[in-house]
């Protein structure tokens, strides 16, 4: 469970956390919503340990976790992903899954030098293992392909194949559906519901699509000038309306006057 | 009159030096730092740039002396000096044309970039020693002073002198013209807009019906004319020697990151401050502490906080200082 | 052509122009190009691993290179008589407090709050202790100093063999490089370059002014030979079994002996480049090689998947700038002498930088064989040059001063061909001449 | 028969404006017996140039070893300390080849293990240290501020100076070092004004830093007269600062006016500056060589190595530049001779030279020779 | 480790010596404009059975045709890669078009550089980093009438009109602006020119909700003026429903063209690309 307690961020003289409190439960698929700038991603990113916050606190399962960086909350099973796909991109895409594990002896120098026998085991392995989430997302026959040079939606099924790789408790995922696809979108959004389910994973996800999130998340927490508006289901915050009038609007105003001009 | 005599001491061993080293460097820097906020890299060549275009100053001024031209008290190299302007104009833009374009075109890596201008200050390192060999070369003339420390001396009835060099005068006036000119050519012309576009994001700026190549040349243009400016003013203060400018690469990288890369404020600033920062660590206060200090409580060693022989290392503690706690410089943000 | 043909090419090539350096001048000089050759191979190496493999720009090269080279004094050479005893403790001393004055203000900058008490604070801590750090270090030095200033006056090595200066060379610059990275890779944006560059000099500035250290300027002479592996030529010229032996071979005492000793240095130089490339290749294929690629690739990404990345470019900026301290020993042993003024960026970091760029980076082999070439050009485009000259000049009237001006300049040519060379490869194989696979 | 010469000097690099001057005086000795037919039988003597780089000790070794490939009989140079020790060890000794270095003035090179192989033509600095010593009593000049060009030459050089100016109840108020080919020296100058003294002396190279720091003295007001010693003596230097340079005074390796006068005539009329410092050095490096040759009636280093001390100083017939035919003749008609050459040679113990001084003052512009010493 | 060799940095971030703020990824195809002539007919602008890729790489267009007459907005939907924006390149000069050509205006300019596409009235709006964050909105604006050697105030008041926020914050710097701000300083850049025609790559890629009505209405007004729009949308549904031409492209070919009420009508194009 993560805990966020009365989390601020400030730029300068720029609130863009202003006293953000959450919780955020195992097992859900929590979805983060909010008007550009309300200060989704920064919040994002003072949990995720790439920003420290100017006041605040954030525990996971109790444990305090605030500023620790990246690669260490990492190691606590807490995962994101990029909005725009983070590959490695002159690896094939059996090694971007490869070299996620975070215990590998092999990235010990002097092991590299000393402990040649003990490497070649822990590879192999690890290169059935990569072998296996490929297939899970059905992307096997990608295995050798550099990175790089896979589609945009295939990036995106690698980068949640990453977290496949070690035993994540907790993922977060930032705007996957900007400029994706909807088809692709929905096929990403059944991958999530499958590992929620069949592993267990918790999710967070920010997005903007009203489908998707209507699709996969329960809760939904809508942000708004740094701070939590609202915080219900799909459709009480649909129905609230603060949200209507901070993020959700009630459609074209000039649809009609088009159709009636054309 | 012994506050005073610390005064005129203070001015004319550390302010009035430090500001013309100062505006050198800054002029310097900022050559460096519009190639790093246009062209996106760090110029390895900028230094032997300066030697190129001050070479042909002195080689002007020679032919200029040589036919009796003078400019009175003035040193006749400000009469050389927009031909060594139009000389360097034309090495940048030929190297530009042969070497950077077509990294451009390839839409290379800044880094890329910086290692070519490695090659190219190698080749421009040996290119000017060929023209004009390693020695030092004099070309300035004129008069030499504005104030003479003698004259100081006997009109103001002080024991200490202050001596300004015209040489010191020109520097500072013409660095004040050029950053004037600057600015205003930057923030005000359409052209100048135009390459504050280009520098803030090239794709817009060609989607604007912007030429990037006219952007890319013009930039070139104003980086050659400083670096002469810039080579020429230092040459008349000291004098020409190829090897040297190399060696002002440094403190010129130090000023413009000290002020911001890729700020032309900050790299004023930055001139100044380096310049200052190594005089002023590395003076000896005893003279200036003799004449403020009661009777009995005169210093008897140097009060030297550095010897002048870490004058280096200072320049590049306050650099390492600067960039600790604001890491992007002094001037952050706003590039060019 | 294949990949392995056409890079075996490329190193037959090399050699081919070194071999015919053999034959056209001598024997001693080859070996001498090879000899510097495997230096600058094993800088290389240094350089690529972190440019190369991590994206770390170093132009502080010159400085680890200095440093080794310090360190052959500090470990091979006799200890001062009297200097220790008579202020070697005082300084060691002075510097251990000047250090934790430092360590006490960062502390004090990390563990107090923030506010005006802390600048004081700071600032009280620096000021105090550099007036305590000056007050033991200046009369400690100015005794060490004043100790036979004329072929002494520093406070000595350790009277060790020189071979253990080689890894004490690696470890000084490490440690240097560990104190660097620590400051410019912790910087919210990096700063490396620059930061290097400055740093460089101020190792140089401190080699160079801190005489009780390594004489600064005044040099040290006659740093001894690591033997038994390299004799003394004119021992050799004395000895019996020597003369035999090179009667055998068909060879005059002189070059014999002198084509003795650089192979004695030709083949410890062979053995240290071999061992390190055999390190960096394997380190490089294993998932250690893996992660760097990944970081190189996409930092961020890197980040968020549990590795540590300030950590790892901390560490192989540590292991780079070690080796190039290793090669900056070996070069110092090789001279038997330090002469800290003859550091300067132009040749101990561009010209590095060339050979791995010319080389190929990101490739160990390419590393190699870009330092054996360019090493190669270095030395012998000078008399190209002069030959070149000799014969433009050659229809021109003697005494022309057109002439003799070109003829005087051709040394000028080595700077303007290794800037040309590195710009041609960059266009036409900008991947160096052996690329990264 | 052709006997080759190395001229071993750093055409690129910090003293690259020197070099030059350096290597045409080299030469002019060379030709100059060339043309005169004397040495052995008629035989011509070519320099064979190669660079050190001055600082650069892996080039320097490397076009040594060239130069002994090359089958040269014997090496001028090298330059810079740092370079000559390099060369010493690592190629001159192995090789038993003679090394006369025209430059190289740290006493570190005095005691190096050279076989007998190395001298030079410039005289150490901890002489030159007790002559300006004495020069400044002489003067009645009590505190000086010293400063030197950060090179072994310019360390060595000093650390003489206050030695020698202390021990004879001087006073030192700063000694600071000034790097050559720096940007700017204001820092250094302004700690030397607040030093003080009566005058400042500037250890240093007369188109390097000392010409900066002179110039930058001068125009803050900070000092008014100078003591200059060899590396600064030179035309370049009263007609680069100009008049106010009057009154300065110093001292530089030479014996008497005539030799080094001599020389400068011939220099001009060959169209370079002989005054460049060590170029007279290193005419008279090229000179011993070849009279050393003749003495000894070969080539081989081994044979006229010893020689070079014998043609060098007295007894015998003193030979100025321009006479190394009557050098050579007189050699060749087993009488004896005492090489004085531009630079007024005279060498002591194992690589060294003692030298005499020319006591000059600066005066209407002009380096005046005022003294011997 | 790229493709192209000049584009390998070794991932050096080295800030002291490289600023990678702002650097550039188009590449025109032609730097000097080269010969245009008149065509009869056809609509104001079309990109007609373009093919194409990008440097020397493969075709990533293959018979591409795209158009927009005036009054009308044309939509371009399709899977991500479909070659939506390279279309859109294409049609502006940005690509190499090895077949095929570009028409405007009854006049054939496949060969024109894109600044003279400017200058004959193409206004461009890109997908990412469309605005010059250091510059004031009226700097923004004054950088759109680049070309103009006319007095444009009057343009920009127009702008004003439409944008009325922008007026408020004309001089702040742009890039302090929220992201919906943010794209309406973009548009009223490229409305500067007074272009003939108006291209949208993404307008409402990662705004919310209310912005992107809010965008729609404005770009809708914009249309009323008689400007044709052709613009790529990931907001397919809502797009088309605005739309009076639609396009979707898969792997770079034309799969499915007609009138938005068409594309949303047809259930094929509804599972495949909208999502059911
Ligand atoms: N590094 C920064 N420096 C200054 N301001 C920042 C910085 N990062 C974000 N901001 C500001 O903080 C505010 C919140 O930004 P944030 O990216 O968290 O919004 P968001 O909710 O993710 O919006 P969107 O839905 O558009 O992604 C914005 O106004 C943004 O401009
Ligand atoms: N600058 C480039 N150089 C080479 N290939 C490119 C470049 N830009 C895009 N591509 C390739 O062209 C293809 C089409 O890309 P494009 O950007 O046109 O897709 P799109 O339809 O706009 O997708 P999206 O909806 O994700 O924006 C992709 O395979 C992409 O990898
Ligand atoms: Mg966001
Ligand atoms: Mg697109």
């Amino acid at each position: 469970m993560i805990v966020v307690e009365d989390v601020h961020k400030h730029f300068g003289g720029f609130h863009a956390v202003d006293g953000a409190s959450l919780e955020i439960q195992n097992g859900s698929i929590t979805g983060l919503i909010g008007p550009n700038g309300a200060g989704k991603t920064t919040l994002f990113n003072v949990i995720a340990g790439v920003l420290p916050p100017t006041s605040g606190r954030v525990f996971m399962d109790g444990e305090d976790i605030t500023g620790l960086p990246p690669h260490e909350l990492f190691h606590k099973g807490l995962l994101r992903t990029f909005q725009i796909a983070h590959e490695f991109s002159s690896m094939s895409c059996r090694e971007n899954l490869m070299m996620v594990p975070g215990t590998q002896s092999g990235e010990s120098l002097w092991n590299t030098w000393f402990g040649r026998k003990r490497i070649a085991d822990e590879e192999r392995a690890l290169r059935a293992k990569a072998d296996e989430v490929l297939e899970f997302l059905t992307i096997e026959h990608l295995a050798d392909h550099k990175a790089g040079q896979v589609s945009g939606g295939q990036k995106k099924l690698l980068e949640l194949g990453r977290t496949m790789m070690v035993d994540a408790k907790i993922v977060f995922l930032d705007e996957v559906g900007a400029g994706v696809n909807r088809t692709l979108l929905m096929t990403i959004a059944d991958t999530i519901l499958r590992l929620n389910k069949e592993r267990g994973y918790t999710f967070v996800v920010i997005e903007h699509d009203m489908d998707f999130i209507g699709k996969i998340c329960d809760p939904v927490i809508c942000m708004a000038e740094g701070k939590v508006l609202a915080e219900g289901t799909l459709d009480e915050i649909k129905a609230n309306e603060h949200v209507i009038e901070a993020y959700l609007g009630t459609g074209l105003k000039n649809k009609d006057k088009l159709e009636a001009g054309a | 009159m012994d506050f005073l005599n610390a005064l005129v001491a203070l001015s004319n061993f550390v302010l009035v030096p430090a500001i013309a080293y100062g505006s050198q460097l800054a002029l310097g820097a900022l050559g460096v730092t519009l190639i790093y906020g246009i062209l996106r890299f760090s110029n390895f060549a900028h230094g032997d740039t300066m030697a190129f275009g001050a070479m042909i100053a002195v080689m002007v001024t020679w032919a200029l002396q040589a036919a009796g031209v003078s400019l009175g008290p003035l040193p006749t190299a400000l009469l050389a000096l927009p031909f060594a302007i139009l000389g360097c104009i034309v090495l940048v833009l030929v190297t530009d044309r042969l070497v950077y374009r077509f990294y451009r075109e390839q839409k290379a890596k800044p880094v890329i970039l910086v290692i070519v201008s490695m090659g190219v200050m190698f080749i421009m390192n040996g290119l000017v020693r060929f023209i004009i060999g390693p020695d030092d070369q004099r070309f300035s003339d004129g008069a030499r002073f504005l104030i003479k420390a003698r004259d100081f001396k006997a009109w103001s009835g002080l024991s200490e002198g202050l001596a300004i060099r015209t040489s010191q005068v020109i520097t500072v006036v013409v660095a004040v013209i050029a950053v004037a000119a600057l600015f205003w050519f930057l923030n005000k012309t359409r052209t100048g807009k135009s390459m504050r576009a280009y520098s803030d994001n090239e794709d817009l700026a060609l989607l604007s019906g912007i030429n990037p190549e006219r952007v890319v040349m013009i930039t070139w243009i104003i980086v050659a004319a400083l670096a002469t400016t810039a080579g020429v003013l230092y040459g008349l203060d000291k004098s020409f020697k190829p090897f040297v400018y190399f060696q002002l690469l440094l403190p010129i990288f130090a000023s413009a990151i000290v002020g911001g890369l890729g700020n032309p404020l900050g790299a004023i600033a930055g001139g100044f401050i380096i310049a200052f920062s190594e005089v002023t660590i590395t003076y000896a206060w005893k003279k200036v502490l003799t004449y403020l200090a009661p009777e009995n409580l005169e210093p008897s060693g140097l009060v030297q906080f550095l010897s002048t022989d870490y004058k280096f290392a200072v320049s590049f503690a306050i650099l390492l200082i600067v960039l600790l706690f604001k890491p992007t410089g002094l001037f952050k943000g706003k590039v060019i | 052509m294949s990949e392995p043909l056409k890079n075996t090419l490329l190193f037959v090539v090399v050699g081919a122009l070194i071999v015919l350096t053999g034959f056209t001048q001598s024997w001693n000089a080859a070996i001498l190009i090879i000899n510097m050759g495997l230096i600058s191979a094993i800088m290389s190496i240094g350089v690529n691993l972190q440019w190369g493999f991590a994206g770390l720009f170093n132009v502080g090269v010159m400085g680890f290179v200095a440093l080794g080279g310090l360190a052959v004094v500090l470990v091979s050479t006799p200890p001062t008589p009297g200097a220790w005893s008579g202020g070697g403790y005082g300084v060691i001393l002075s510097l251990l407090l000047g250090a934790a004055t430092v360590v006490a203000a960062v502390m004090v900058a990390q563990k107090m709050p923030k506010g005006r008490t802390q600048t004081f604070a700071i600032i009280g801590i620096l000021v105090v202790g550099f007036f305590v750090y000056r007050a033991i270090f200046d009369p400690n030095v100015a005794s060490i100093e004043a100790i036979d200033p004329a072929v002494a006056g520093n406070i000595g090595g350790l009277n060790l063999p020189v071979l253990f200066a080689w890894p004490a060379g690696g470890l000084l610059a490490a440690g240097a490089a560990w104190l660097i990275g620590k400051t410019a890779l912790g910087l919210r944006s990096d700063y490396l370059a620059i930061a290097t560059l400055g740093i460089a000099e101020i190792i140089i500035a401190v080699m160079k002014n801190e005489d009780w250290l390594a004489r600064g300027v005044k040099n040290v002479y006659g740093i001894p030979r690591p033997a038994p592996v390299v004799g003394y030529e004119v021992e050799l010229q004395q000895d019996p079994s020597f003369l035999a032996r090179a009667e055998w071979f068909g060879l005059d005492p002189v070059t014999a002996s002198t084509l003795s000793v650089k192979l004695g240095y030709s083949l410890l130089f062979l053995i240290v480049l071999l061992v390190l490339l055999w390190m960096a290749q394997m380190a490089l294929k294993s998932p250690w090689g893996r992660m760097m690629r990944a970081i190189r690739d996409n930092e961020v990404a890197a980040e968020a998947m549990g590795k540590d990345v300030t950590r790892r470019h901390l560490q192989i900026f540590v292991l780079g700038s070690a080796i190039c301290g290793i090669a900056g020993a070996m070069m110092t042993t090789l001279d038997g002498q330090l002469t800290p003024g003859t550091y300067n960026p132009l040749r101990f970091t561009f010209l590095v930088w060339v050979m791995v760029i010319v080389g190929g980076s990101g490739n160990n082999f390419g590393a190699v064989l870009g330092a054996f070439l360019i090493w190669f050009l270095w030395v012998q485009v000078e008399p190209m040059g002069l030959w070149l000259m000799n014969l433009i000049t050659s229809g021109m009237p003697d005494g022309s001063a057109l002439k003799a001006h070109l003829i005087e300049s051709a040394a000028h040519m080595r700077l303007f061909t290794m800037g040309l060379i590195l710009l041609i490869v960059l266009r036409f194989s900008p991947r160096g001449l052996i690329p990264e696979k | 028969d052709d006997v080759k010469l190395g001229v071993l000097f750093g055409f690129t690099g910090p003293i690259e404006s020197l070099a030059p001057a350096m290597g045409s005086g080299a030469e002019m000795a060379m030709a100059e017996v060339t043309e005169s037919g004397k040495l052995l039988d008629g035989a011509t003597v070519t320099g064979s140039r190669a660079d050190t780089g001055c600082i650069d000790n892996g080039l320097a070794t490397s076009n040594g070893e060239r130069m002994i490939a090359d089958g040269v009989s014997g090496i001028i140079g090298g330059d810079c300390s740092g370079v000559t020790g390099a060369i010493l060890q690592n190629v001159a000794i192995p090789n038993g080849m003679v090394m006369i270095s025209p430059s190289a003035t740290s006493p570190g090179l005095s005691t190096m293990e050279d076989n007998g192989l190395f001298f030079r033509t410039a005289p150490s600095d901890a002489r030159e240290g007790q002559v300006m010593a004495d020069i400044l009593k002489d003067r009645g000049i009590s505190s000086i501020a010293l400063t030197y060009t950060n090179n072994d030459y310019g360390k060595g050089l000093a650390d003489a100076i206050q030695s020698s100016f202390e021990a004879a109840g001087g006073e030192v108020t700063i000694v600071a070092a000034h790097e050559d080919g720096k940007a700017d020296y204001s820092a250094e100058v302004g700690a030397l004004a607040s030093a003080g003294g009566d005058i400042l002396v500037v250890a240093g190279y007369l188109d390097q830093g000392g010409l900066g720091i002179i110039q930058s003295a001068l125009d803050s007001g900070a000092f008014d007269t100078f003591g200059l010693p060899g590396g600064m003596i030179g035309d370049s230097l009263p007609s680069n600062v100009g008049p106010d340079l009057n009154g300065s005074f110093g001292q530089i390796a030479g014996s008497g006016g005539e030799g080094a006068e001599k020389y400068f005539a011939m220099a001009e009329a060959a169209g370079y500056d002989g005054s460049s410092p060590y170029s007279p050095e290193s005419y008279d490096a090229a000179a011993l060589f070849m009279l050393a040759m003749q003495a000894a009636g070969s080539t081989a280093p081994a044979e006229y190595g010893a020689k070079i001390m014998d043609v060098a100083n007295a007894p015998g017939e003193k030979i100025y530049p321009g006479e190394l035919a009557k050098g050579l003749e007189l050699l060749a008609a087993g009488q004896e001779i005492d090489y004085v050459g531009a630079s007024g040679v005279e060498l002591i113990g194992p690589g060294e030279s003692a030298g005499s001084y020319r006591e000059i003052e600066v005066t209407d512009g002009e380096n005046k020779t005022v003294n011997f010493r | 480790m790229s493709d192209n060799p000049y584009q390998d940095d070794h991932g050096n971030k080295d800030a002291s010596i490289t600023n990678t703020h702002g650097v550039g990824s188009m590449t025109p195809a032609h730097r000097k404009s080269g010969e245009t002539h008149k065509v009869e007919g056809g609509p104001f602008l079309i990109g007609d059975t373009m093919t194409g890729g990008y440097g020397k790489g493969p075709d990533i267009l293959h018979d591409c045709t795209i158009a927009v007459d005036k009054g009308e907005i044309a939509v371009i939907v399709g899977p991500n890669g479909a070659g939506k924006s390279t279309a859109m390149k294409a049609v502006f000069g940005m690509l190499d078009v090895r077949a095929g050509s570009v028409r405007l205006d009854g006049e054939d300019i496949t060969n024109l550089s894109p600044q003279d596409r400017v200058v004959r009235g193409m206004g461009f709006v890109p997908q990412t980093s469309n605005i010059f964050t250091s510059m004031t909105v009226e700097e923004n604006l004054e950088m759109g009438a680049f070309i103009r050697r006319d007095d444009f105030s009057d343009t920009m008041e127009q702008v004003y009109d439409l944008f009325p926020i922008l007026r408020d914050k004309r001089n702040q710097a742009a890039g302090e602006l929220s992201g919906g701000q943010r794209q309406q300083v973009a548009v009223g850049r490229a409305l500067m020119t007074q272009p003939k025609v108006l291209m949208l790559d993404e307008p409402t890629a990662g705004v919310s909700p209310i912005v992107m009505d809010e965008l729609f209405d404005r770009i809708i007004e914009v249309s009323r003026t008689g400007l044709p729009i052709l613009m790529v949308e990931q907001n397919a549904r809502q797009a088309l429903e605005i739309a009076d031409k639609g396009y979707v492209l898969v792997q770079g070919r034309n799969a499915y063209t007609g009138t938005g009420k068409e594309l949303l009508a047809d259930p094929e194009v509804r599972k495949s690309f909208l999502g059911g």
